[in-house]
Order: structure tokens, then C-alpha cells, then sequence
């Protein structure tokens, strides 16, 4: 077995006297999607936080494609090929629906790439493209997800961390985020999924980690836990 | 947790008394040694002994903005002193001067005041800015020390009637009346506009000024602006506007040289007028002007071109700051004053400059019941214009 | 490797410091030759930078071992048993009462300059230090309770004592004035209205002299008899010690001020005991959240503008009697900025801090000027450069206590 | 009136040029950056003193003015931008995530530094426009006469300026990468770093524009008032930022709104209301704007960040 894309080993971090992580070991394979599920305030969306250096990681080591990261700017983590999707999307909400896109693609320089680029994005999500010159805050919800997940598309990562895309969204939204994202498998792209719909993930991940007040308390195959009468007790809503 | 406010307070009150404490003691306990400053040599204790020299002091813009005016100050002290050491000194004992620094800041001249006490000086040539010799005269007052002041025109400082505060200069409301008497008489002009740039000096004078031609000559423009403004557009349109024959201006040299360019630029041809804040500063204003400074009236004591000459053989050719033949001839007066009074007292040293009469540079120096020089009620003001790029008088009538 | 850095650190500061020293330092344009050109004084920069980036680094490694972060006893050394701290307070200030029988008359002016520019920077902690709300124009404050004292006493011929109280009654209303606006205004805008208060009080004071006395001070030959209430009644046998004849009010003076600074201390240390300081703090530390914990924040904030306006007002008053005459350029937007550094240099939210800022950034320079006879011309910029300084090395002062905002 | 307003125009756009700087910053840092000023008095010290060297040296004469300017100006953009650079570095950088008092005294830190700074090496004189000389006297005075209103070269080539200036950044910041990145970063911080954007070299990017325009309005105002003196950017850049306020923080078009609206309400109150209380009338606009309309002129509202 190669050397897996992203690995945790031990990581902790603290926001002031919180203690957000503890102990963290979580490893990410290549063209895998892995979902990290758990209750609110379980730590998932600083597990992502952490990986893109955001958060810095109080002990422990984090590893991208066998090099640590740690304490790298966020920036330089981007570079290195991960793209984080946080939570609540975060558009640039007076920058056009064109002009997030190019900030998505900030770090690649030729023009003729980045158009290129843009018409793909445009190509799987269609709504984007009538709304390319409106500015991002006037999008729907819906909208802005696509957005936010297109505009990490742009830099083509290797690794998408995606926090919650299904937060505040419709059913039918979600169902299309959720086919896009399963789209993005078979292109190679490697996810790291963070979801409260603990169901649709698991359904959709290849494996997942159920973190709980900041620890990692079951690890396996999405279907395998899908399946388990505790996580189904704890999380699916019985 | 919340150790914070608990670590600030807890010992608050003792550690900040115990500071207060230190501060008070490390201020107060110490006599500062005397720091010889200028001409003559090293000093030792406080309390004067007939082998000591006799101490006087300066105090006045050493540094800061206006260290310039401080060098006059200086300078003419100095002058002064070398002189009288050369003579052998009064009663057999050199005379040293210290000087210390109000940075031309009302709120440091009653700190230099302070020191320049507790050097245990006769008395004190200085301040400079009527703004600092106000509150530094009435600390010199109160512990009978002689101040005289030779370049504060603002009439309030001896107004107040203080029996130890003197100056050598004129005052504001001789200036002005002189200026007044100019403008309506000789230069016979029917519209005036009027500016300053409320500073102490500066509106006093200009409304001394106004209130001197009140009935004589229609004042179309009466306006302030900040000492630190240098657009004076706005203010000059209002010339062009309502008309004069001949601008005053109430200030110093420094926005003095701006305001006129711009008021060159902006095509007003009418002349300035000014004060003694204007008058000298060769460098800094007639020659930053140019031509357009021709025509600029300004009020002045006639000059002694023998003390300039000396002046300039004692400082390696320094051109002579306007104020540096008042300080001459204030520290002359007071030394006068000290060797006729025979004492080193501050109040009977008094006495005998309200008594005496010295002829000097500046002419025969008399001083009245308030410390004022006595003359007519212009003073001994002049009208000088600037020509071909120098003062000269203009009307001595 | 720290060693290493911090020398790093120190090279790269003077190198920087030398290479844009050199357009201000080293060119000089003069009308009869163009543009002069001399290195030696961007060498000169460089190096005094240098030395300061050493004394920085130095500051820096002591806070590391001395600093709040490192553990602390929950009393300091020379912490006191409660009777016996009171005795020694009751002796200090008998001493420091007692100071001007042997010190020299002129150095106890200065004495009281420092004291009452004390009560200001204290008073001044409650707004900047405990509330963490940037005053930048306390000076006005300061000029309110100063001309309202010179008017009452000028023209209504009050006597000191109510006068005094009612300057600073005047000052504590306009803090409560300009803490409304502040009530919806973020820090930094409140920063640059407090300015703005400031300049609009020296241009009122500056432009209506018809009241003020304007630039030409308050005539002050009708002040003398100020400190009637101290002088008269009860005063002869109190200060007969101190007041020969002929000296008019420096010892009274040195004494309201002391007294008023130790009355300010002790109000300021009890008010940040109480709820309301705690109140205080947690405003510093987060709004939001003080919010939240129900701190009400309109309530506090206004407390804070007023209770410190109200002792520069008092001070203010007190200035007017030591000074005998007032002039708008007291008041003018460097004082504000001094006071700033008073609170700063010592230390945020602490009492002792003002107290010893005021009496560094006031007493120590003139004293100085016997040895060196040019620190008033340097003494800005080295308030400037340690304002930045501390901030950057040691944001929480000489004394003070470190905001435990979390980064970020 | 007409006169008095258009010299409040001139002086206004001026302002505005200032206030770009102000604004960029605290847009993307919520600083006020008090030093910035500072930074246009020492673009215009370099600038009149690159003028006063050419012309005390002869250079002038040979080069002629308008190339001569042209140097001045761009000497004085070169020294800003590095100060711009160096004071963001050291004073700004390290204090991030310090709170928000931390970095306000720091900047008033350094701007009592740079003033006093120049003061000490430069001297407390002024340094004047090299206002003797002919070629001077005659290309800066004259002028067009229309009705009641004068029209100096002076207040053109400022008017001219300023605007391409403000023309220029805008286009800057709609359509450049970086520009586009500057107005990224100010929106969100966090996602700027997130989607690759080195936050901190914009932030450098920021200081080093606005403190080169605010070095040209510096070398503008000093052919305006005749002379460069060590104090004169605290009080005029105080009235910039009020100008950013104005037409609301954080926002491009609002400063240049906001800085002519100033210049013009400021010659309104000298000629309508008392000249002397010039400096106060800045104050007062802030008040009000700031109690009737937090976010100014063009803010647009959004959320606080918490």
C-alpha cells in the first residue's frame, strides 16, 4: 500500500483552554473519500482547520503526500495542493461570481488554463454560468455551495477538504452537491468529507472516522458504520 | 481564570503609592547640580559665597520648533556675559549663565522655570513665547527672582503689575498702534484686511491691531486660521473678494513666507503688512519669497548696525536673529542692575531697574511702574519695508 | 537558536534603519549646491537602532522569565500584612507629605506638575488600561476642568474648594457627552472622535477668547486667593510649616495634589476591585462577550468616559491654581498623545504603571538635560518609538497585565 | 463662493488621494493607520527636496520642470512605498491578532517617530518649494481666468493628478489579479489564505500603493502651500481618514467621495460660517455621518465579523 495522501498522527490543538482535538491518527488514501462525522462541537470542522494550518496543531504531526506541513502558512498549504471548502462557504460576497472563481485560481498563473478551467467549472455547475457577473452575495444558498465547491475546484487539488457542504441547504441541493462530489471520485479527486447528514456520507464514503469531544472514537469502511447499531443509535437518529 | 483584573489591582494601591513615593522623593530630594552651559566656567553649590560666580539664568526655545529664537536668546546672553567677565565681573566675581530649555511649550516653561530657580539664579533673561513667559515669570515672581523677558510683547505680562518681571522689548499694543498709525496716515489706505493665526501672539497683536484703526479705516476681512494651516487660498480669496488696499497679518515668518506666495500666485498685488514675527529671518523668509516679498511692511525697533557687526565677530558671521539684540541688552540691564543694586537679591536687584537708567544699543532703557521700557505709546516701533530683498526703514516719523 | 534569531533580529533592524535613514539622514538639499550627501548620520541611526533592538531583545527575554506569563506567586514579595501595609502607606505619604522641608522650592513645582499629570494618566487608565477604549483627546478634558475652575474663580469668584469640584463636575458631564457617541462607534473610530473633541475644545478655547480669556491667558492677578479654603480657615497652623511668606500656594499645591493623587489611586484601585471593574476588564477583553456574560456595556462604557474625564477635569482645575494662567496650547492634541504614553509606558489597566509613566515621561527628561543637554529635543520621538515598542515587545506594559484576547 | 469652492475642490482631492491609502488598509486590516500621514509628509519632504537639489544644482535649467517634477515625484514615491513597506513590517505585522488597541498605539507610536524623525535630520524649518526661482514663479502662477473663477496651474496639475490617480487604482483593483485579491482579502481574511492568496505579501502590496499615492499627494500639497515641514501630515491625514469615513471605510469610490465632499464643506464653512473653526468642521461631519450612517456615503452593509 502506497503511502497514504493525508495523514494525522497524534495531532491536538487547543483554541485558548479548549481543548479542540486530542490525539488525533487519521489517514486519508489517495482517490479516497473519507467522511469525518460527529456531533456538533465533536471537533470535525477543527480537524479541517488543523490540516490547513489555519489551526495550529499543539502537538503532533500533519502529512501531505509524506511531507509535514505543519506550521506552514495556509497559503503554502494550498499551494501544496489542498483546497479547503470551510463551513458556511464563504464566498467573497462583492467579488463576481467570475471573480471568485479566478481567486480560486489565484496561484495559477496562465490565463489560458484558468479559462479553461472556469468553463469546466461552468460545464458542471450550468447556474454558475448565468450568474457569472452577478457578485457572490447576491447567490442563494444552493448557489453559493456550488460556488465555494467550484471555486476549490479551480486550483485542481489533490485533496478537498470539504466542511458541511449540506448545511442550510434543500434536500434536492444537497442530493446535486452530493452527486458532484461523488463526480469528483471518479476524477481522481481525493475528499475529506466533515457532514452533520451523517447518513448521506456515510453512504457516500469509502471509509469514515466518527470523532467524539475531539477524539476518534470508531474508524471503518462508510458501509460498516452505516450499518452499526451504536452509530445508527448515536447519529442516524436510531 | 480571571486572573486578570485580580493581578492589576491587587497590589495596585500599594505599588502605585510606593512609586508615587520614589518619584516624589527622587524629584524632590535632589538639588540638580548646576550645569554651566554657554561662556563662563564651573560652578559649585547652590548658596551664592563672595568666591562664587554670580549665576543668571536663561530660559527659553533651546530645542523644538522655535530653537532658533532660543539661539538668540543665548547668543545675546552670552555676548553680554563675555563682556562683563572681561571686565573683571561685578564686585570681583565672574558672572556664568545657565539655560534652560521651555521647547517654546507653555507646559515645559514652568519645569524650566523650576530648575533655572533651583540653580539659584539673580535673575532670568527669557522666555521667549508669550505663551511660556507668562507662567514662568509668575514662578520667578514668587520666589523674588528678576525676569526679563526681551522678545514677549504680549502686554499681559506685565500687565499683571508684578514687581520682578521686566522686558526690553514693545508691546503688542505699541506695535499695533504703530502699525495702526502707519496704515491710516501714511499709507492712507481706505480697506484693510486682517489675518492671524491664533496664536497668543499673533491674535493679540492683530486685535490690537483692528481695534487701533476701529473708525479710521473700513476692515473688510477679519479672519484666523491655525498655526500649522499652509493653504491659505480660501483666506486669500476673501481679499479678492471684498478688496484692501493692504493686508496685515498677525503670525511669524514661518506661515508668514507661504501666505504671501500664495498670495503672489493668486494675483493680489495689495501689500503685506506684519510684525515682529516677520521682520528679520533673511533666510527663512525674504529670501524663500523672492521678489514677491518686496513692498511687505513690518514693524521693528530701529537696529544698532554696530552690535550686528559685533555679533557677527563673535559668532564667525552669523547673521544676527532679530531678537538677539534685545537678550544683549536685557542681560546687560540686569547685570547693571545687580552690580548698582549690590545684592543678589532678586527683589532689591528690582528695585534698582525700576530705579536705573542705562543707555544701550536699543537706546536709553528706562523702565516704568509695570517693567515696561518707558516711551511714547508707539513704543520704539519703526516701519520697515522689505527692498530689493532686505528690511530697511521705511518711516521713522 | 534563539540566541542566534535575536541576533539576526538585531542586524536586520540597524541594516534596515540604516538604508531608509539615508534619504532623510543623509540627503540634504541646500539652494547654493544641489543635494549634500553624507552617510555618517544614517550610520549614526543604524547604530542607536541597533541598540535599541538589543534593549528590545533584552526586554523581550526578561518578559519571558519575570513576565505574567510565567508562573506568580498570588502575592508579590514584598507584599505586606494588611495592617502593616496600611502604617507603611500611612508613612509614605507623611514623608512624601513632609518632602518639600528639605528639597529645593523650584523642584517641588515640578513635584506637582508630575503628580497631577498622575491623577490625569490614572484616571485616564479607567477608559485606555481597564475598558480598553483609546482616548486620544483627554487633553480636553483635562482644559475643561482647567477653565472651568480659572472662569468661576475669575468671574463668580468662587473659592478653590467648590470651584475645583465643579471643573471637574464639567468634565466628568463632557466625558459623558463624548461617551455617547462612543456607545455605538467601534474603537478605532471612537479613537479618531475623541481627536476631534480634543481639537474642537483647543479651537473654542484658541477662538473665543471673549470668554476664555482666549490665548491671552486667564488674567491670573485676580486668581491669588485660589486656595482660600486651604489658606485660610483651616489652613495657617496646618501648613505654617511649609509657608514662609512671600511663597504664594506652591506647598498647598504640591499638597492638594498629593492628596488628590492618593484620593485617585485609591477611587481607581476600589473601582477596579469592584463590580464595575470587573465589568471593565471584560470589556477590554472581549465585547462581544461581556456582552453575552450581561455586562451592560452601555452603562460601563459610559461610566468609564465619565469617572476619568472626571478626575482630568479635577486635575485640570488644580493646573489652573499651580499655573495661575491658562493658554489654549496646554491642551493641544501632544498632550493627549503624552497622556497616551503615560498610561502605555507603564503599563495597560495598571495604577502604579501611570503613576511611574507620568513620572518617567515628566520628571525624568529635564532631569536629565544636566547630562544631556539636547534629551528634550530626542524625548518624542523616544516616547514614539517606545509607544511602538511596547506594543510590539511588551504590549502589557511595565506593570501591566496582559489582555488575554486569543489570537486570531 | 465659486473661487472659494473650487480651491475646497483642489484641497478636497487631495484629501481623497490620502484617504485611498486609509481606506485600503483598513479594509483589509480594520486598522487606522495614523502613521500614514507621516508617510505622505515624507513623500513630500523627498519630493521638494529631489526639487530644491535639481534646482540648487543647476539641473533644472537643463531638464527643465515638468521632468523635473516628474523625478520629484517618483523619488518621492520610491522613499514612501519603502517606508509604507518597512513601517507595516515592524510595527503592524507582529501586533496581528493582538486586539485592536494594540495596533492603534503602535501606529500613533510610529507616527510620532517618523514626524520627529524627520524633524530631527531635516530640521524643525520648513524646506520650501524653491519658490525664488523664475521658471517657477512663471510656470506656477498665471493661469486661466473664467467669470469669477481662477484657475492656477497648480490647482489643474493637482486636479489632473488626483483624478488619473484615482482612475488608475480603480482600474488596479477591478482588474488586476493582485487588485482583485486586495478586495478578496478584505472580504474574508481566512478564505483569502485558503484559496492560495499569500495574505501578507497583499497586505505589504497595500501599504506600498497607498503610501506612493499618498507621496504624490504629499509633493502636491507641498506645490500647493510652497513647503514641506515635519508636522504637516498628522492633521491633514486625520482629515483624510475622516474623508474615508465619510464615503464609507474599506470602500474606493467612497474616498474619493468622501474626500471631496470634505474639501468642499471645509471651504463652505470658511467662507459661509467662521474661517477659524476650519479644523473642527471635519470633526463635526464625522459625528454626524458616523451617528446618521455608520457605514458612510457608498457602505455597503454587511455583517460584522465576530
Amino acid at each position: 500500500m502506497t503511502a497514504p495522501l493525508l495523514e494525522l498522527r497524534s495531532v491536538s490543538a487547543s483554541y485558548g483552554p479548549i481543548r479542540a482535538l486530542k490525539d488525533v491518527t487519521l489517514r486519508v488514501g489517495r482517490g479516497e473519500i473519507v467522511a469525518l462525522i460527529g456531533a456538533n462541537g465533536a471537533g470535525k470542522t477543527s480537524a479541517l482547520m488543523t490540516i490547513s494550518q489555519i489551526v495550529r496543531a499543539s502537538a503532533g504531526d500533519v502529512l501531505f503526500d509524506g511531507r509535514s506541513i505543519l506550521g506552514m502558512p495556509p497559503d503554502r498549504v494550498t499551494a501544496a495542493g489542498i483546497c479547503h471548502v470551510p463551513e458556511g462557504r464563504r464566498i467573497f460576497a462583492r467579488l463576481t461570481v467570475e471573480e471568485n472563481l479566478r481567486m480560486g485560481a489565484f496561484l495559477v498563473r496562465d490565463a489560458a488554463v484558468v479559462a479553461a478551467r472556469m468553463e469546466a467549472a461552468f460545464a458542471v455547475f450550468p447556474r454558475l454560468r448565468e450568474r457569472r457577473m452577478q457578485t457572490g452575495g447576491t447567490l442563494s444558498g444552493g448557489e453559493q455551495q456550488m460556488l465555494a465547491i467550484a471555486r476549490a475546484l479551480m486550483l485542481e487539488p489533490k485533496l478537498l477538504l470539504l466542511d458541511e457542504p449540506s448545511l442550510g441547504l434543500a434536500p434536492l441541493i444537497v442530493r446535486q452537491i452530493f452527486d458532484v462530489v461523488a463526480d469528483l471520485r471518479r476524477r481522481g479527486v481525493t475528499v475529506l468529507l466533515v457532514e452533520q447528514n451523517a447518513r448521506m456520507a456515510l453512504r457516500l464514503a469509502d471509509r469514515a472516522y466518527v470523532l467524539e469531544t475531539g477524539e476518534i472514537r470508531r474508524e471503518g469502511p462508510g458501509a460498516e458504520l452505516l450499518d452499526d447499531p451504536a452509530i445508527r443509535e448515536a447519529y442516524l437518529g436510531g | 481564570m480571571r486572573r486578570t483584573w485580580m493581578d492589576v489591582t491587587r497590589n495596585g494601591l500599594w505599588t502605585g503609592l510606593a512609586a508615587g513615593i520614589a518619584l516624589a522623593v527622587a524629584a524632590c530630594g535632589k538639588d540638580p547640580a548646576p550645569a554651566p552651559s554657554g561662556g563662563a566656567g564651573a560652578g559649585g553649590g547652590a548658596a551664592p559665597a563672595s568666591s562664587e560666580p554670580i549665576r543668571i539664568g536663561v530660559g527659553g526655545p533651546i530645542t523644538g520648533p522655535q530653537a532658533k529664537n532660543g539661539s538668540d536668546l543665548v547668543d545675546g546672553t552670552t555676548m553680554a556675559v563675555e563682556e562683563w567677565n572681561a571686565k573683571g565681573g561685578i564686585r570681583g566675581r565672574k558672572i556664568e549663565f545657565v539655560a534652560r530649555d521651555d521647547e517654546a511649550d507653555p507646559k515645559k516653561a514652568p519645569t524650566a522655570a523650576a530648575q533655572l530657580i533651583d540653580q539659584g539664579v539673580v535673575g532670568v533673561i527669557g522666555h521667549f513665547n508669550s505663551g511660556s513667559t507668562i507662567p514662568a515669570s509668575k514662578a520667578y515672581a514668587d520666589k523674588g527672582i528678576v525676569c526679563i523677558t526681551p522678545a514677549s510683547t504680549n502686554e499681559f505680562v506685565t500687565d499683571r503689575g508684578l514687581p520682578t518681571v521686566f522686558r526690553v522689548c514693545g508691546r503688542d499694543d505699541q506695535q499695533a498702534a504703530r502699525a495702526a498709525k502707519f496704515v491710516a496716515e501714511e499709507f492712507k489706505a481706505k480697506k484693510v484686511a486682517i489675518f492671524d493665526n491664533r496664536t497668543a501672539y499673533g491674535k493679540g497683536l492683530a486685535d490690537n491691531f483692528a481695534n487701533a484703526l476701529k473708525g479710521r479705516v473700513e476692515i473688510t476681512v477679519r479672519e484666523g486660521f491655525d498655526e500649522k494651516e499652509r493653504n491659505f487660498k480660501p483666506y486669500l480669496n476673501m481679499i479678492k473678494e471684498k478688496g484692501a488696499d493692504i493686508w496685515y497679518f498677525g503670525g511669524i515668518f514661518e506661515q508668514a513666507a507661504p501666505l504671501l506666495i500664495q498670495a503672489r500666485g493668486v494675483g493680489i498685488t495689495a501689500p503685506m503688512m506684519s510684525g515682529d514675527g516677520v521682520h528679520g529671518y533673511v533666510d527663512d523668509f525674504l529670501k524663500k519669497v523672492g521678489e514677491g516679498a518686496n513692498g511687505t511692511f513690518t514693524t521693528f525697533p530701529p537696529t544698532d548696525p554696530a552690535f550686528i557687526q559685533r555679533y557677527k565677530a563673535r559668532f564667525a558671521g552669523k547673521e544676527p536673529g532679530p531678537y538677539a539684540i534685545f537678550s544683549y541688552v536685557a542681560a546687560n540691564v540686569l547685570l547693571h542692575a545687580i552690580h548698582d543694586s549690590g545684592s543678589e537679591d532678586g527683589r532689591k536687584v528690582a528695585e534698582a531697574l525700576h530705579k536705573g537708567s542705562w543707555d544701550s544699543p536699543l537706546g536709553k532703557i528706562e523702565f516704568d511702574a509695570k517693567g515696561d521700557v518707558k516711551g511714547p505709546p508707539e513704543g520704539t516701533y519703526v516701519v520697515w519695508v522689505v527692498k530689493d530683498g532686505a528690511h530697511v526703514v521705511h518711516s521713522s516719523k | 537558536m534563539t540566541p542566534f534569531r535575536a541576533v539576526l533580529r538585531v542586524l536586520l533592524a540597524s541594516a534596515v534603519a540604516f538604508a531608509i535613514s539615508i534619504p532623510f539622514a543623509s540627503v540634504r538639499s541646500t539652494a547654493e549646491a544641489g543635494f549634500t550627501f553624507d552617510l555618517r548620520p544614517a550610520g549614526t541611526i543604524a547604530g542607536v537602532v541597533a541598540a535599541a533592538a538589543i534593549l528590545g531583545e533584552l526586554v523581550r527575554l526578561a518578559g519571558r522569565y519575570l513576565g505574567p506569563g510565567a508562573p506568580r506567586d498570588a502575592r508579590p514579595p514584598f507584599a505586606l500584612p494588611a495592617k502593616a501595609r496600611g502604617a507603611a502607606l500611612a508613612a509614605a505619604a507623611l514623608l512624601v507629605a513632609l518632602v518639600p522641608l528639605w528639597s529645593g522650592s523650584g523642584t517641588v513645582t515640578m513635584a506637582t506638575e508630575a503628580m497631577i499629570f498622575a491623577v490625569i494618566a490614572v484616571g485616564l487608565q479607567i477608559t485606555i488600561g481597564m475598558a480598553g477604549l483609546l482616548v486620544l483627546g483627554h487633553a480636553g478634558f483635562w482644559a475643561v476642568g482647567a477653565y472651568t475652575y480659572g472662569l468661576l474663580t475669575i468671574h463668580l469668584g468662587w473659592s478653590f474648594w467648590p470651584a475645583m469640584a465643579a471643573g471637574g463636575v464639567a468634565a466628568a458631564a463632557m466625558g459623558f457627552m463624548v461617551g455617547l457617541p462612543a456607545l455605538r462607534l467601534r474603537g478605532d473610530y471612537l479613537a479618531v472622535v475623541t481627536l476631534g473633541f480634543g481639537e474642537a475644545v483647543r479651537a473654542v478655547l484658541k477662538n473665543e477668547n471673549k470668554w476664555t480669556g482666549g490665548d491671552a491667558n486667564l488674567p491670573s492677578n485676580l486668581v491669588p486667593g485660589q486656595l482660600r479654603g486651604v489658606q485660610g480657615e483651616i489652613g495657617q497652623w496646618i501648613w505654617q510649616p511649609y509657608g514662609t511668606p512671600g511663597r504664594n500656594g506652591d506647598y498647598e499645591c504640591y499638597l492638594t495634589a498629593l492628596g488628590l493623587l492618593a484620593l485617585c489611586i485609591f477611587s481607581v484601585v476600589r473601582l477596579a476591585r469592584s463590580r464595575e471593574g470587573r465589568a471593565l476588564f471584560a470589556l477590554r477583553e472581549d465585547e462581544t462577550a461581556a456582552k453575552c456574560m450581561g455586562v451592560d456595556t452601555v452603562r460601563t462604557k459610559l461610566l468609564a468616559f465619565t469617572s476619568s474625564a472626571m478626575w482630568a477635569g479635577l486635575a485640570g482645575a488644580l493646573t489652573a491654581v499651580q499655573r495661575d494662567s491658562l493658554n489654549p496650547e496646554l491642551f493641544d492634541f501632544n498632550t493627549s498623545i503624552l497622556f497616551v504614553a503615560m498610561v502605555v509606558l507603564g503599563g495597560l489597566g495598571s495604577v502604579a504603571g501611570a503613576v511611574l509613566g507620568a513620572g518617567a515621561l515628566w520628571i525624568l527628561p529635564p532631569l536629565l538635560q544636566d547630562w544631556f543637554e539636547d534629551i528634550t529635543l530626542y524625548r518624542p520621538l523616544v516616547i514614539g518609538a517606545l509607544m511602538a515598542g511596547m506594543m510590539v515587545v511588551r504590549p502589557e506594559g511595565l506593570l501591566g497585565s496582559r489582555s488575554r484576547k486569543a489570537a486570531g | 463662493m465659486i473661487q472659494t469652492l473650487w480651491d475646497g475642490f483642489v484641497q478636497g482631492a487631495l484629501y481623497a488621494v490620502v484617504a485611498l491609502g486609509y481606506t485600503m488598509v483598513y479594509g483589509i486590516l480594520m486598522l487606522i493607520n495614523f502613521a500614514h500621514g507621516e508617510v505622505m509628509m515624507l513623500g513630500a519632504y523627498a519630493g521638494v527636496v529631489t526639487l530644491a537639489g535639481l534646482a540648487g544644482s543647476g539641473a533644472m535649467a537643463s531638464l527643465g520642470l515638468p521632468l523635473c517634477l516628474c523625478g520629484a515625484v517618483l523619488a518621492s514615491m520610491g522613499v514612501a512605498a519603502c517606508y509604507g513597506f518597512v513601517v507595516e513590517r515592524v510595527a503592524y505585522r507582529p501586533l496581528r491578532g493582538a486586539g485592536s488597541l494594540s495596533p492603534l498605539i503602535s501606529a500613533i507610536g510610529v507616527s510620532i517617530v517618523l514626524q520627529n524623525f524627520v524633524m530631527l535630520t531635516q530640521g524643525n524649518a520648513p524646506i520650501y518649494v524653491p519658490g525664488a526661482d523664475k521658471a517657477w514663479q512663471d510656470a506656477l502662477t498665471g493661469g486661466w481666468t473664467a467669470g469669477p473663477l481662477s484657475v492656477q496651474p497648480t490647482d489643474a496639475l493637482i486636479v489632473a493628478v488626483c483624478v488619473l490617480l484615482m482612475a488608475g487604482l480603480w482600474l488596479f483593483v477591478q482588474k488586476t489579479r493582485i487588485g482583485t485579491a486586495m478586495r478578496a482579502t478584505s472580504q474574508d481574511r481566512v478564505m483569502a489564505r485558503l484559496v492560495g492568496i499569500d495574505v501578507d505579501r497583499v497586505i505589504s502590496a497595500t501599504f506600498v500603493i497607498g503610501s506612493a499615492l499618498a507621496a504624490v499627494a504629499g509633493v502636491l500639497t507641498s506645490l500647493l502651500t510652497m513647503q514641506a515641514k515635519f508636522d504637516m501630515g498628522f492633521l491633514l491625514g486625520m482629515k483624510a481618514f475622516v474623508a474615508a469615513v465619510l464615503g464609507g471605510i474599506g470602500n474606493i469610490p467612497g474616498a474619493m467621495l468622501g474626500g471631496l465632499l470634505l474639501g468642499l464643506v471645509e471651504a463652505a464653512g470658511i467662507y459661509g460660517l467662521r474661517a477659524d473653526y476650519k479644523d473642527v468642521y471635519a470633526f463635526g461631519l464625522l459625528l454626524v455621518v458616523l451617528i446618521a450612517r455608520p457605514r458612510g456615503l457608498l457602505g455597503e452593509r454587511v455583517a460584522e465579523k465576530v
